[in-house]
Order: structure tokens, then C-alpha cells, then sequence
């Protein structure tokens, strides 16, 4: 018997509730102390299509999915046909007794065929078919030998209030007959078990975007302009359930362009701000980009990555935005650029990002992607240390108009609100006070803020200097190195960035559990950076090879225009697909070749 | 909102207009000026945005707080700041190749949100401060460098445009008029909600056809007309096509009944977002975890 | 354009639909079919533009030209193409997103140009490809995503903006009745000039409050009313405001006098710009460089 | 006495005229066989203010201006103050005797006061004192003794028509009179002469975005749909001008969003079509250039240059957006990026990129900048080959509806718009055709066009592979390396890119003049390239230096992120105003040191 150590995949038409079922199976086996990793895989439609949801279970914390399963639950046929190859010897394939499967392919492979009356236990018992989707969830729980009351639980708490407790039994009585007669059918046929940890302690189950969003809570975010974009919708509305709440204000704008100028504003005035949207969106920011360069403008954007170009594969993931984030904008100007690799991360990334924005008054772009915006992980509630970020916030040279005193004192010997200055950073006071009445420009602009009407080649020298001088500043204060996650000396470093961070640590856990030393160096923070100690960090591998979901390498190009360093080899892929351990092991075989 | 008296001195800037000599802009900024005079509006309660061109400068030539933004934008700036500080006034000065051309899509969509914004929009027919292309407002066979043979699209509407999208105050004013304009301002400024001022502004170096003269023989004022009546919607909409010998000017609509954008906003009912404090408590936020678990 | 008979068979497309079980996108196809047959329309003298949403996939399940877009752009690549092959049926269908959100711009800037475009607008008043926030028609207070407290914004009113836009045809249909809805895009795609056909089309999956029953219980038809006259620019404009417990859909406005776009280019009097001869005359070049000299 | 090798420079207000006095006097110095460079510098107003216009004149093709000047034209006084120090011992100083000049600091650097009743004589023999510009050229003209003929031609080619020749005949009545004044006055003193060289070729007098505009026509293209912005407005008035003589479409579109659409859309429908802006419209353009990307529509995008970030210096000029624009747009997709050096090759560029973009299907940015698109040169017709263009002609794939025979036999066997092909191009057939029939998408599609409804993986990879693929083939087919000027073996290596070209050409005549051994490696094309083979021309410069005008060191970076190879050092300039030989040169002193 294999215990708590599991990979269930669930799939259906989109409609049937495949995410929904798996987000609640997942939540009800974390409940028991265990840790999962869910991802989802969806197609740009409402209903149809096929879908499918995955949910990895085990005793340790998990980064990563795996493609090999050891239950698929199939809410059609479909899925059984497209998943089947994914089945591992011994493992189980549930599906309605009703559904035509061809049982012996599933036998051909060393699988269990394990048929159930699910509609028909939904009808009979609940009175409803589209209760199927507990049916299924409960079945597999009963094969697994999984307590069932943690599945009773979701069930309470995601029909208790919105429908009436009715529904909730209903549901629950179907859950019941499933799980019974599902264990008595399959379990002892099935090796792997799922089995409570006594008294664990509580975590939350928890996606990337969700992550964010408690991110920019804890910084003291109060204002949110977006326009709905995958896969960063889901962060937009987040942050619109928290508005009564928190007492933030969040705008659905008429498009992208607006967002961001709306966070402009709002920044400008004094208040944390941010917007979020993807690559098509993100194109449309890119003139207001170059404006909150420019004016030295406080805002953070969130860049939550999908395969282009165009419209590409919206549903699905990629990494492939890095280089046009870095150098999107007409004209040159500071910006900083993040992406963090963890849910951990999105929280802690996210707070950052803010006090980035504010100390060194320029935008901040923040990335993720489909995967790591929805992929889910149980964590100690810990791991979110609200007191820390507060602790940690940081508004830079930042007075607001009714700080009476610390104006008055500021002011003392004038104001200017782009003063030259050593670290070419000036102090801001937000319109409002009476004895600070300025106007900004994007156009080159004064010390004062007024245009430079004589445009004067000095005060251009000067303004370009003093805005860029904060990169240096900040590469040398605040900007983080690349870290490591393994053995020191390795023979082969797989280097990263962002989301693939959680694929390539489980790869390098596998690989060096069979004899191999790999490790990982995974940047967080992309620009601007100490490149000489990147540069040396990287002359100190023996060989590094790097993994990204792009088709260009970019995290490679970029390496290579700061450091001149070439990476020994890159992995890449760019079908849409979240990379994962198996993936980059297999891959790192064919171009071990080349290093 | 200030009583204390404010003088034309008081909002007097260090920065010299670049426009040119006669451009309808400098009766506009002067309204601008009279129009916080006569609401005795302090340089450090307005927040001025405007967007690129040779109008959009206006900024730089006023005492009081401002932002010179980019082409066709300002408009959404103007939004985010007033939800942030929402007890300053905010203004937006801009081209009509700014709000009627490139910014369009920001204008139809603040109209029907009715935030507390003036929106000056200084209509000269023509692209300036690029050289004379022509613009979204130019009449129809205008003749410029970018349409030698006369434009073939009629022009925009902006009255028409604006009582069909929701604004709830609308009206149009003429450079050439400080005095009536400052009026048209000072209403609009006062207006709880989106207030429109389109303002015919002559631009004596490329626009050869609207000139102070061709206005001067075409307005009249709405005002005028004992029997208009600007609550009345389908009055305006007739007005608002009214075009050719006799052209009005003064407030084309009204409607007080419609509350703000920011009236409608819970977390601002005590104050500014900007004075909020940050972060927020920890106990509401360990409380979201919960909802986590 | 051919006279031919045009069955519905010859429009099939291999693609199957997407769409959910009961969407009012099939409506809006199997109308578009039925227009297509009506006029004799063959698959190759058609080209659809669409932006992306649900129902702009639209141009993938009828056997036609087609380019599905960009969110809110397929307005102007439809002006560019027709500018390019005008003798083509140029048809637009996008969302209520692409056209009133988004996109709102190039919206206000066809209907001043006045090109032979139809221009199809799938209205569910909300947002379906991205499950479900509220989109610029929703009615105020409606509950999404997005508005979890209900919209603050007032709604979109293609009909009185598309009038104050200066659009030739104005009409409103609904998916839920095919025949008539092919009647309105039969008209409109017969107008010289640019139509408008905003369809209220069900999203039965996010928008429970604009259902089929909701619009049945509410819709009359313009054509009922012997007195009404789509000539009229001030009856459309009341129309237009009609909104409540009776919804009039149908043809809401017609103007035929107004010369269209293209017919105001002289290159484009021969034949398609696509067909002219390049490069053009190396004597007419020759003859350019002289006024360098 | 020195003969025909003279640099004058007009000054004075916005309005005064500065401007279009600076350019008649060009072309009459140009029709009397001489070579010119004019270049102009002006501010972001209408009236007031102070712009400049210099004109320099040899016997020789010239390529840049020089901050030294021999004869100061002054429009009014602040122009003497702000331009004295450019004046050479020697030299003169022209204006009006009713100035308040302090002719003794004129005097003070070793030149000539040369005060002159120009007002005076505008009014008196003119009758109208807005003739003072004719009496400053013609004054200038008495002083070089050039023959006034040339400038009475001009005058008439100006107002003959425009004005009635009435107004004419009066500016050369007030030419005339000034000329004789002031030849009697200063002509004795002043040693630098102008000679007209006789029955010289008669030659165009032209600049860089009339070039391009030409190059466009030859080559074509029948649609153009812009939204004007400086720098790039007179490229798209040149193409308004054109609409009648070449049957061509032009459209003024209320965004640059809408302008590129506008091309998409033509070009789908098999037109050759092009857009033109400046970084502020082209970030607004970034999102339909992923979509021409993504349906492998054939588009043109000039984009002129000027200083940022947001609206900067918007009549100044720079070369800030190469990696913007070789980023530009999310996800990955093909381009080709082009920098024309010279009014020539702007010429042949523009034309070479319609045939790029329609070989390849892939959109293709064609870069100038302020500088470039204003500067003046005489050049010799035959310097524009029309024939030559026209042989040259590349449509690639395409076979248009109405040409029925070749339709008919290609798709004899099926067609499909995305056709998997070797070379990554399919057959392109604008709609129109009874017999075919399709519709494409942003969204990934299959071969058909249709979106693939499925998502699959594979299509997705080939899809990809099938448009990256196009890259590679035109680095190997159409490409080209970077180009040599000057001497084989030189020392020092000057690498630039687009309009630098000018500048550090005549950087390197000048420093080889004086015994160095210097030349230049100048890019045209950008992207894509063959970079083994920059790679050996780079490891083949003993020391090379990258001049360019930005701030970070752009061509210089892409260049490292290509190669690995690292610039000895780079020679920026980001104060909105060109490059000029003697500024690279001093410059040169300084980072010589690092070589
Ligand atoms: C995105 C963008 N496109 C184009 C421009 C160039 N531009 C600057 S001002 C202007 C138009 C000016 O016309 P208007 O808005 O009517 O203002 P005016 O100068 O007439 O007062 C244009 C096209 C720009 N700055 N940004
Ligand atoms: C620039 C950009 N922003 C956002 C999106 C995401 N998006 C896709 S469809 C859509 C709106 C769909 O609503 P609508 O246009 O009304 O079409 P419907 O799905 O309701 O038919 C949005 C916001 C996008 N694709 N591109
Ligand atoms: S160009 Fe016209 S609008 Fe601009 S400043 Fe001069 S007169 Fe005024
Ligand atoms: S989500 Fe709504 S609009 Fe989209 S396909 Fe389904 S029913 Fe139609
Ligand atoms: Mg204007
Ligand atoms: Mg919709």
C-alpha cells in the first residue's frame, strides 16, 4: 500500500463542474493535513470542449504537478480516451457505468477499469444528475479510503449558505452512496491510500493570484483599475470582493489603456495603485508606461502571462512576454521588473513591488502566468506574515498633503518636485497642501515639474541622468541576486525565472535523488540587477542550462546582453502546456549532448 | 470649498504662455482665471490635467496644481486622482483632437459615470500644435496638409455626443468671450457631477476658416431665449444640431438629479483615500486566511 | 452582387459552434445565414470582421471570408479592407465589449465616415468569454464579478449615441427571432452606407437577469407603429430612450442621402484598389523628382 | 579666399520664417551645382521661441552638419547671443542695424558685425516688413557674392504661383537691394565665397522622409493610414500630397491603433500598405503588431524617432526605441526592423521593405528619427532608381483574386492560408476568390485559418516552428551584414545604426585626415541577421566603439545579446539634439582611455 503519495485527475466538459469538483477534492484532502498541488487545464469556452483538473497529493509540500496519474476520474468519455496513456500501471480509471469505454485498453495497460453508477446514484439518490460531479469526487475518495466527512465538509461549506442546507444534503446523501459503494467495489483492488494526519495544523488552500491579491492587501494597496483579461481576471476579482472590506477602491475601466492611467492618477495623488492584465492588455499600457516613467509615477503591474502572439492560446501558459515588459516603452526610463516563482513568493513579491514603486517613484511590473496565477498549494497560514509586511512597508520620499508638519518642515527651504539629488530620487508631495502647488509633465520637465519650455540640452542631461541613476541605486540597495535551491557545487545548474520555479526544484529533487548534482538558480528579481555578481555567480557553475516556457529564450538573451554569458543550453517549451519535472528531465537528456 | 476672496494675481504663473499672438487660448485661460476668482478657488484645491497640444499647455500658465499628460489621455487620470483625493476640484483641459479624436473611447465612458470633473475642451477645429492637420471637429471639405482635397467624414458632434452618452451638464463657450465663458465655467466647476464645456477657440495661424469673425457672426446665446429650457433632453438634442448661420453658445443641459461617481463609493464616504491609513488592520487581514482554510 | 440562389447549406461552415446549449449567438448566425440567402450573398463576396469574445467566433461557423481580430478592433482592419476591396460585403460582429467598451472609439469614427459596412453587434449585456463581469450595457446595478455591490455606472445607448455619431442606419434586434433579426440585416447590409444592428442576444450562462424571457416579456417592434418614421431623426432620438416595460426594436433610423466613404475616393472609381497596377508609372515618379530640383 | 566650403545658419523666431528661408536658400545654392546639408532645429511651439536652420555648402557630397559656422544670420537678437560661439575667427555676424547686438564681443571672438537695414529695406522697397527674410538671404548672399539669380528663381518658384507673382516681384526688388547693400558693405571683408560651378547636373534638393515617401511609391504601396505625430507627420502630408497623381488611398485615422488596423486590413486584402508615427503612437500600435505577427499580414511601420520617455522633446530627435520596437508586442512572432542611414537609402529601404514584408508575411518597422527625416541634401536624380526599384518587385506567395488562371492552378490541389511550408511561408490568397474561401485568426489557428477549436499541442508547435522558421530563412536569403566604411584595417571601429550614419562618416574622413586609422560598421538591417557572420566582423576590429543616440547604449546591447561580443566602448548622446562629427570625435579623446 502507497499512502498519501497521489496524483487524481479529473476531466469533463467545461460546464460540468471538472474545476470546481477538483478545487473542492483538493481543499477536503489538505483539511486532512496533507499537501496538494492542483492545476487546471481549460479551453477558451464556457461550455463543452474537454477540460480537466489535477490534483497531487502527498505527506511533504509539493511545487509542481507530474503528468503520471494514478486515478483518473472521468466526467465523460473523452477524458478516458485522452488521458488513459497518462495512467500508471495498477492505477484506476472511474467513469459512469453508462459511458461506452473500452475496458480492455484500460486492462492493456496494467489499469483498473472501475465503472460506477454515478448519474444514477445523482438522480436517485440526490434527484439530480449534475450532482454526477460529487458522486465522482466521493467514489474516488471511497477508492482512496479517504474519510469521507472532509468531503462532507467542503460540501457543507460550498452549498450551506448559497443554495440552502437542502442542496447541501442532497449532495451529502449522494456522497455517501457513491463513497460506499465505490469502496466496496474497487478499494481493495487499488494500492494507494489516502489517510488523515492526526491533528495537522491548518492551512490555506491557496492559488498564485489569490497570493497576490492578499500581497497587495498587506502593503496597503487601496486602489485597482483593471480591464478583464485571463488569466489575470481572476486577481482582478479578488480585489473587487474585498472592496467593502478594506475600503479600497477598485474600477473596472473601458480598457487597459484607462486602467493603468487611472492608477497613474491615483498614485500621483498618494494611494498605492495597481493594475493587472495580461500580454494584449499589458501592449495597450505600454504608452502610459513610458508617462509613469516620465513623471516618476508609483504604480505596479501586474503581468499575467499567456501564449501569444495576438489572442494566441488565452486560456493557457507561457512565458513569453520577458523582453517586451523590459523594454516596452517609447523613450528610456526606469522600471523594475519581478517574478516571483512561488505562491510564497506572490505574496511577498507583490508587497515588494510597492514599496519598489514608491521608494524609487517608477513603475513596477510584477509577473506570473496561468500556471502559477491558478495553480494551488496548501501553506501554514504563517507563511503570509501580515505584521512582516507591514513592518516592511516602505513609501520612500513620500509626504502626503496632510502631514501639515513634516511638510512644513520639508518645505522649509522650497520645494521642487523633481530636485536633482544624489540618488536621483526627489521628494513627493501629492497635490493638495496649500503651500505646495506644482505642476507635472510628461513632457522633459523642469526640476519644478513645469515643461522645460527652452528645452534646454543641461536640463535634459540632467533629467535623464537623474532618472536613470535610480536603476543603480536600487540595483545596489534593493535588487535581489538569483538564488539557488540545492547542493552548492553542482554539475549542472538549471537557471529560471518566475513560474517554472516549482517544476525545476521538483526536477533537481528527482535528479539528485538518482545520483545526479543539479540545482537550481531561479531569479525573482529581473531588472535592475548587480549583473557583476550575476556574472560571477554564473562563471561559478560548471555548466547551467536554462529552463523557460518560450520559444527565443529570453531569460537567456537577457543574461547574455548583460553579462555576455551564453547558457550551456535551454530548455524550452512553447505549446501552452505548464513545463514540469518529467518534462525538463527528459528535455535535459537531449541537450546534455551540447554541454 | 474656500471663501476667502482669490485674485487673478494669485493665479498668476512664473511660466509664460508659448502660444502664439491672438490664439483663442489665452481667453480661455483667462475665464479659467476669473472662473476661480469668482468661486473664490484656491491655486492648491484644483488639480488641472490636461493632455497633449497646443490647449493642453494651459497647465504650466496657471497657478494651481497640474499634470500635462499624453495625447488623448487625460481623462482617465483625471478619474483615478479624484477617487483618490476626491475633495479637490478636478479639471481637465484638453484638444479636440485629444477628447474628440484619440481620447474618445475615455470620453464616452467618464460621461456616463458622471464623476465630479470639469472638462474644458478646447475646440479649434484643427490639429495646432502638429501643424495644422485637420481634426475630428474640422468641418466637412476642410481643407489642411492631410486633407488637400477637403475632409470626406463629417464631423463630430460633441453636444449631440455628450447629451446621448449621459453627461450631465453640457455647454459650449467662445474665447472670444472671457466673461461668458468664465460663466459657462464657474456653472460647470459648480455642477455635482461631469460638466462638458466645449469652447469654440479660434486658432489664428492654421485655422483660416473659424475665425473670431466667422464666430462672432454665428453665436447667439441659449441664454438669450427665455423659452430654452436646459432640463428639457429633446430641446437640448434639437439645439444641439443647430448649425450654419446661427450657431449657440451657453448651456446647452442640465440634469442635477444623477448622483456622483464617487457619491456612489462606499470607502469614500468618510474621506480621501489618500488620508486612509495603511496597511490595514491585521486581525482583517488574518481574518481573510480564514476563508482560505 | 449575384443573383444566383444562395441556400443555407452552401454557408455551412465545418466548424462546429462553440457556443453553450441555448446562446443567442445561434440566433444571431442562423440570422446572418438567412440574410446571406435572402440577398443571394456567395460565401467569397463576404468578409467578416470580428473582435474576440464568444460571439465573435462567429466568423468560423459560417461558410464566408472572415478575420477574427482583437478585442474591440475589428472597426477599423474592416474600414482598411473594404478601402482595399470594395467591392466586397464588408460585415462586422463583435461583442458588446469589443464595440461599447473597448473599442468605443473606432465606434464614434465609422459612423462619422460613413463606409458600406454592417456592423453586427452581439449585445448580452455582459461579459461571456471571460466569465461573466459586467459590460458598459449593463443595466445599472447589475451584479457581477466585477460589481459584486451592483455597476455605479449608467449603461451604454448604442441607439442614441449611434444617432449623435452621425450613423446612416440604425436598427435593434433580437437573437430570439431569427427571421425578423434577418429582415433588419438583410436591411442593413442593403444601406449604402455604414448599418448598425445591435442585437440583444441571451447569454444564458452570466447574465440571469437579461434573459429571453426578460426581453420577450419587454419587446414590440417599431414596424407596428404605422406612424412611426425611421426618417425622422427626433422620433429616433425618443425612441431611442425607450427602456423599461416596452423595448422597441426594428429599424430605429435610416438616412439615405449621405454619400458613403469610399464613394468620395477617386481612386477607388475605377475598380478595387487591390486590382490597380503597381508599381505605378515610372514617368509619373520621374515627373515627382522634378519639384525636388 | 576660401570657395564653396561654408557653413551659414539662420536663427530667430518661431514664425519668422526661419525655417522655409533656411531651405529656399539651400536649394538656390544647391541649383547652382553646389552640395548642401541642411538641418533644422526648432521647439514645440508656433510662434516665439528660438529655432535655427543651417545650411552648409561644398563642392563635395556632404552628410552632416558642423557646429562651426562661418556667417550667423540672425532673425533676431537673442539668435546672435545664443549662437555666437559657434561663429569662426572670421566670420561674420549678420542683422539688423536695429538690433541691440554687442557688436564689440562679436568682435571680441575675431569676427565681423555686419549690421544691415534689413527691416528698412523689407519695408521701404517691399512694403511689407515680413520681407525681412528675403533681405537677410539676399543680404547673405551679397556677402558670399553668390549669384542672386539662383535666389530670385527660388523666390519666384515660392510665391509665383502661391501668391500671385506680384509679391514676388516685390521679394526681389528687397532681395536685390539688400544683396547690393550688403555686398558693398561686408563682401571686401568676409573671405568665404560661393561660385556657382557652371552647367553643373541639375540636382533634387531632398530630405530624408520625402525619401522615404518616394521609396514607398516606387515600390507600390497603394494604402497609408496614419495619425500625425513630429517627426513623422511630413512622411505622411508627402503621401496626402500624392493621392491624386498615384490613384493611392491615405487615410487619417482617429488613433494610431486604428492606423495600423486600417493597413492590416488593406494588406489582407493584398495591398501594399504602410503606417508611420513616432514611439508614443507606435506603443499604441504594439498590440495589432503582434496581430499582424500572429496572421502573417504584411505591414510597414516607419517609425521616426524622437525623444522620450512620454512626450519628451517632441521636436528634437534621438534613437531611443530599437530594443522597444525589436521587443515590441507579447508573445513571439516575426519581424524584420530596418534603419536606413542615408536620404538614399531611405530611398531603396522603404521600397525593400514592402518586398520584405510581403516575401516573409511578417510586419516590418522601418526605423528614422528626427534627425534623418528632416536633414537636406542635393543628390542626383539618378541616385533614385525607379526602374531599379520597380525589377525589384518581390511580392513572395501571393496571387491576388482577380488573377484567375494562377488561382485555379494552385489550389488544383487544396489551399490553406497557413500552409506548413520548408521555408515557413504558405501561398497567400486575399479573399475575394469564388473558390476560396476562409477566415483566419489571431487566436492560434490551424493551417485552414480557422481558430483551432481543439488547442492541441502539436498544431501549436508547428504553428510556432512555421512562423519562427521565416527568421532564419531571411537571415540566410535576404539579410544584410552590417557595412564598411572607410579604410580595411582601421584601429578604431565606429559601430552605429540608422541616422548616425551621416556623423560618423565624416568622423572618420576627418580623423583620418589627420593621420588616424578609423572607419565605420554601419547596420541597416537590424533584425533578423546572420550574427555568425557579425560575430566575425566584429572579432575582426582590432577596437571597436558604438556611437548612438540614447542612453543606454542600445545597438550596443543588442549586439552583446546576440554575440556575447562587448563594446570597447560607446559614445552616447541623449540631449534631443544629432550627431555631429566633431562631438564623436572629442568624445573619442575620452573613451579612447577604456580602448
Ligand atoms: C499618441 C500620440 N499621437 C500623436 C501625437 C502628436 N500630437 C501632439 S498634439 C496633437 C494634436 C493636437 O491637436 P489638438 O488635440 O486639437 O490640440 P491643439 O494643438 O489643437 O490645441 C498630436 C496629433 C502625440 N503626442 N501622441
Ligand atoms: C486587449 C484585451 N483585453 C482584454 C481581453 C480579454 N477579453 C476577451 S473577450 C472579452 C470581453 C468579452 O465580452 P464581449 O465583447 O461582450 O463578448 P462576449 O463574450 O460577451 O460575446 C475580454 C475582456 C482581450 N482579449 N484583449
Ligand atoms: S497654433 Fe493655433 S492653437 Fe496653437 S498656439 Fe498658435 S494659434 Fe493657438
Ligand atoms: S457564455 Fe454566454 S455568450 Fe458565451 S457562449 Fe455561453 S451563453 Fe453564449
Ligand atoms: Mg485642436
Ligand atoms: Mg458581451
Amino acid at each position: 500500500m502507497v499512502k498519501n503519495d497521489v496524483a487524481f485527475k479529473l476531466g469533463g466538459e467545461a460546464g460540468q463542474g471538472v474545476e470546481s469538483s477538483g478545487m473542492g477534492f483538493a481543499k477536503a484532502i489538505a483539511r486532512a493535513g496533507l499537501y496538494i498541488f492542483g492545476v487546471q487545464d481549460y479551453m477558451s469556452r464556457i461550455r463543452g470542449g474537454h477540460n480537466w483538473y489535477q490534483v497531487r497529493v502527498a505527506e511533504r509540500q509539493l511545487y509542481s504537478h507530474e503528468p503520471a496519474i494514478q486515478l483518473l476520474i472521468a466526467f465523460d468519455e473523452r477524458t478516458v480516451e485522452e488521458h488513459l496513456s497518462e495512467v500508471v500501471e495498477g492505477g484506476g480509471v472511474l467513469y459512469d457505468e453508462g459511458f461506452k469505454v473500452d475496458a480492455e485498453a484500460i486492462k492493456a495497460r496494467g489499469a483498473i477499469p472501475m465503472p460506477m453508477p454515478l448519474l444514477k446514484i445523482a438522480e436517485e439518490v440526490g434527484g439530480n444528475k449534475l450532482m454526477m460531479n460529487t458522486a465522482a469526487v466521493a467514489a474516488a475518495a471511497g477508492i482512496v479510503e479517504f474519510d469521507l466527512s472532509y468531503i462532507e465538509q467542503v460540501i457543507r461549506d460550498n452549498f450551506g449558505r448559497r443554495k440552502g442546507s437542502e442542496i447541501a444534503d442532497r449532495n451529502i446523501r449522494v456522497a455517501n452512496a457513491a463513497y460506499e459503494e465505490a469502496r466496496k467495489r474497487y478499494a481493495h483492488l487499488f494500492e494507494w491510500k489516502l489517510e488523515a494526519i492526526p491533528n495537522a495544523p491548518k492551512r490555506m488552500v491557496i492559488n498564485g493570484n489569490q497570493a497576490l491579491g492578499l500581497g497587495a492587501l498587506a502593503a496597503g494597496c487601496k486602489f485597482v483599475a483593471s480591464y478583464p483579461m485571463t488569466p489575470a481576471s481572476s486577481l482582478f476579482e479578488f480585489m473587487c470582493a474585498q472592496t467593502r472590506r478594506f475600503g479600497i477602491v477598485v474600477r473596472q475601466s473601458e480598457d487597459e489603456i484607462s486602467g493603468l492611467l487611472h492608477c497613474i492618477g491615483a498614485a500621483h495623488a498618494g494611494v498605492r495603485a495597481f493594475a493587472c492584465t495580461s500580454g494584449g492588455g499589458f501592449s495597450l499600457m505600454v504608452e502610459s508606461l513610458s508617462l509613469a516613467g516620465s513623471t516618476e509615477t508609483p504604480v505596479v503591474i501586474v503581468l499575467a502571462q499567456r501564449p501569444g502572439p495576438a489572442t494566441g492560446l488565452p486560456t493557457r501558459t507561457g512565458q513569453e512576454d520577458l523582453l517586451f515588459a523590459l523594454h516596452a516603452g517609447h523613450g528610456e526610463f526606469p522600471r523594475a521588473v519581478l517574478a516571483p516563482g512561488t505562491i510564497e513568493q506572490c505574496f511577498y513579491e507583490m508587497a515588494r513591488a510597492f514599496n519598489l514603486a514608491e521608494k524609487y517613484q517608477m513603475p513596477v511590473i510584477v509577473f506570473t502566468d496561468n500556471f502559477l496565477a491558478n495553480s494551488l498549494r496548501a501553506i501554514d497560514p504563517d507563511a503570509f506574515d501580515f505584521r512582516k509586511v507591514a513592518s516592511e512597508i516602505d513609501r520612500g520620499k513620500l509626504i502626503l498633503p496632510h502631514e501639515h508638519e513634516k511638510v512644513e518642515q520639508a518645505i522649509a527651504n522650497g520645494y521642487r518636485r523633481y530636485e536633482f539629488t544624489d540618488d536621483g530620487i526627489s521628494l513627493r508631495i501629492p497635490p493638495g497642501h496649500p503651500k505646495v502647488v506644482y505642476s507635472v509633465a510628461g513632457e522633459e520637465h523642469l526640476p519644478e515639474g513645469f515643461i522645460d519650455w527652452e528645452e534646454t540640452a543641461d536640463n535634459r542631461n540632467k533629467m535623464m541622468r537623474k532618472r536613470m541613476r535610480k536603476l543603480e541605486v536600487a540595483a545596489q540597495n534593493d535588487m535581489r541576486p538569483p538564488e539557488f535551491y540545492g547542493p552548492d557545487d553542482a554539475d549542472i545548474t538549471f537557471v529560471c525565472w518566475g513560474s517554472s520555479y516549482g517544476p525545476v526544484r521538483e526536477a533537481v529533487d528527482t535528479l539528485n535523488r538518482n545520483g545526479m548534482r543539479t540545482n537550481m538558480l531561479h531569479f525573482v528579481d529581473i531588472h535592475p540587477l548587480d549583473w557583476d555578481r550575476v556574472t560571477d555567480i554564473l562563471d561559478n557553475c560548471r555548466s547551467w542550462v536554462v529552463v523557460e516556457s518560450n520559444y527565443t529564450g529570453q531569460l537567456a538573451r537577457w543574461i547574455r546582453m548583460n553579462t555576455g554569458r551564453k547558457a550551456d543550453a535551454v530548455i524550452s517549451k512553447y505549446d501552452g502546456r505548464p513545463l514540469n519535472p518529467t518534462y525538463i528531465i527528459e528535455h535535459l537528456q537531449e541537450v546534455l549532448v551540447g554541454v | 470649498m474656500a471663501t476667502a476672496p482669490v485674485t487673478m494675481k494669485d493665479l498668476q504663473s512664473p511660466v509664460e504662455p508659448t502660444w502664439c499672438p491672438g490664439c483663442g487660448d489665452y481667453g480661455i485661460l483667462n475665464a479659467v482665471k476669473r472662473a476661480m476668482v469668482q468661486l473664490g478657488l484656491r491655486p492648491h484645491e484644483v488639480f488641472f490635467v490636461s493632455g497633449i497640444g497646443c490647449g493642453s499647455k494651459l497647465p504650466d500658465y496657471i497657478r494651481a496644481n497640474g499634470f500635462n499628460s499624453l495625447h488623448g489621455r487625460p481623462v482617465p487620470i483625471a478619474q483615478g486622482f479624484l477617487l483618490a483625493h476626491h475633495d479637490m476640484k478636478v479639471i481637465v483641459v484638453d484638444g479636440d483632437g485629444d477628447n474628440y479624436g484619440i481620447g474618445g473611447n475615455h470620453w464616452l465612458h467618464i460621461m456616463r459615470r458622471n464623476p465630479n470633473i470639469t472638462h474644458i475642451v478646447q475646440n479649434n477645429m484643427v490639429y495646432g500644435l502638429t501643424k495644422g492637420q485637420y481634426a475630428p471637429t474640422s468641418m466637412k471639405g476642410y481643407v489642411s496638409t492631410t486633407s488637400p482635397e477637403g475632409t470626406i467624414e463629417w464631423p463630430v458632434n460633441p453636444i449631440a455626443i455628450a447629451l446621448a452618452a449621459g453627461a450631465t451638464f453640457i455647454a459650449r463657450g467662445f474665447s472670444g468671450d472671457p466673461k461668458h465663458l468664465a460663466d459657462l465655467i464657474a456653472k460647470g466647476i459648480q455642477h455635482k457631477g461631469y460638466a462638458l464645456i466645449d469652447v469654440f477657440q479660434p486658432c489664428v495661424i492654421f485655422n483660416r476658416v473659424n475665425t473670431y469673425d466667422w464666430f462672432r457672426e454665428r453665436i447667439y446665446k441659449l441664454e438669450d431665449d427665455p423659452n430654452y429650457d436646459p432640463h428639457d433632453r429633446n430641446a437640448a438634442w434639437e439645439k444641439a444640431h443647430e448649425w450654419g448661420d446661427r450657431i449657440p453658445i451657453g448651456v446647452f443641459y442640465i440634469n442635477e438629479e444623477v448622483p456622483t461617481l464617487e457619491e456612489q463609493i462606499p470607502a469614500l464616504a468618510e474621506k480621501p483615500l489618500y488620508q486612509h491609513e495603511i496597511p490595514p488592520k491585521v486581525e482583517d487581514l488574518e481574518a481573510l486566511k480564514v476563508a482560505f482554510m
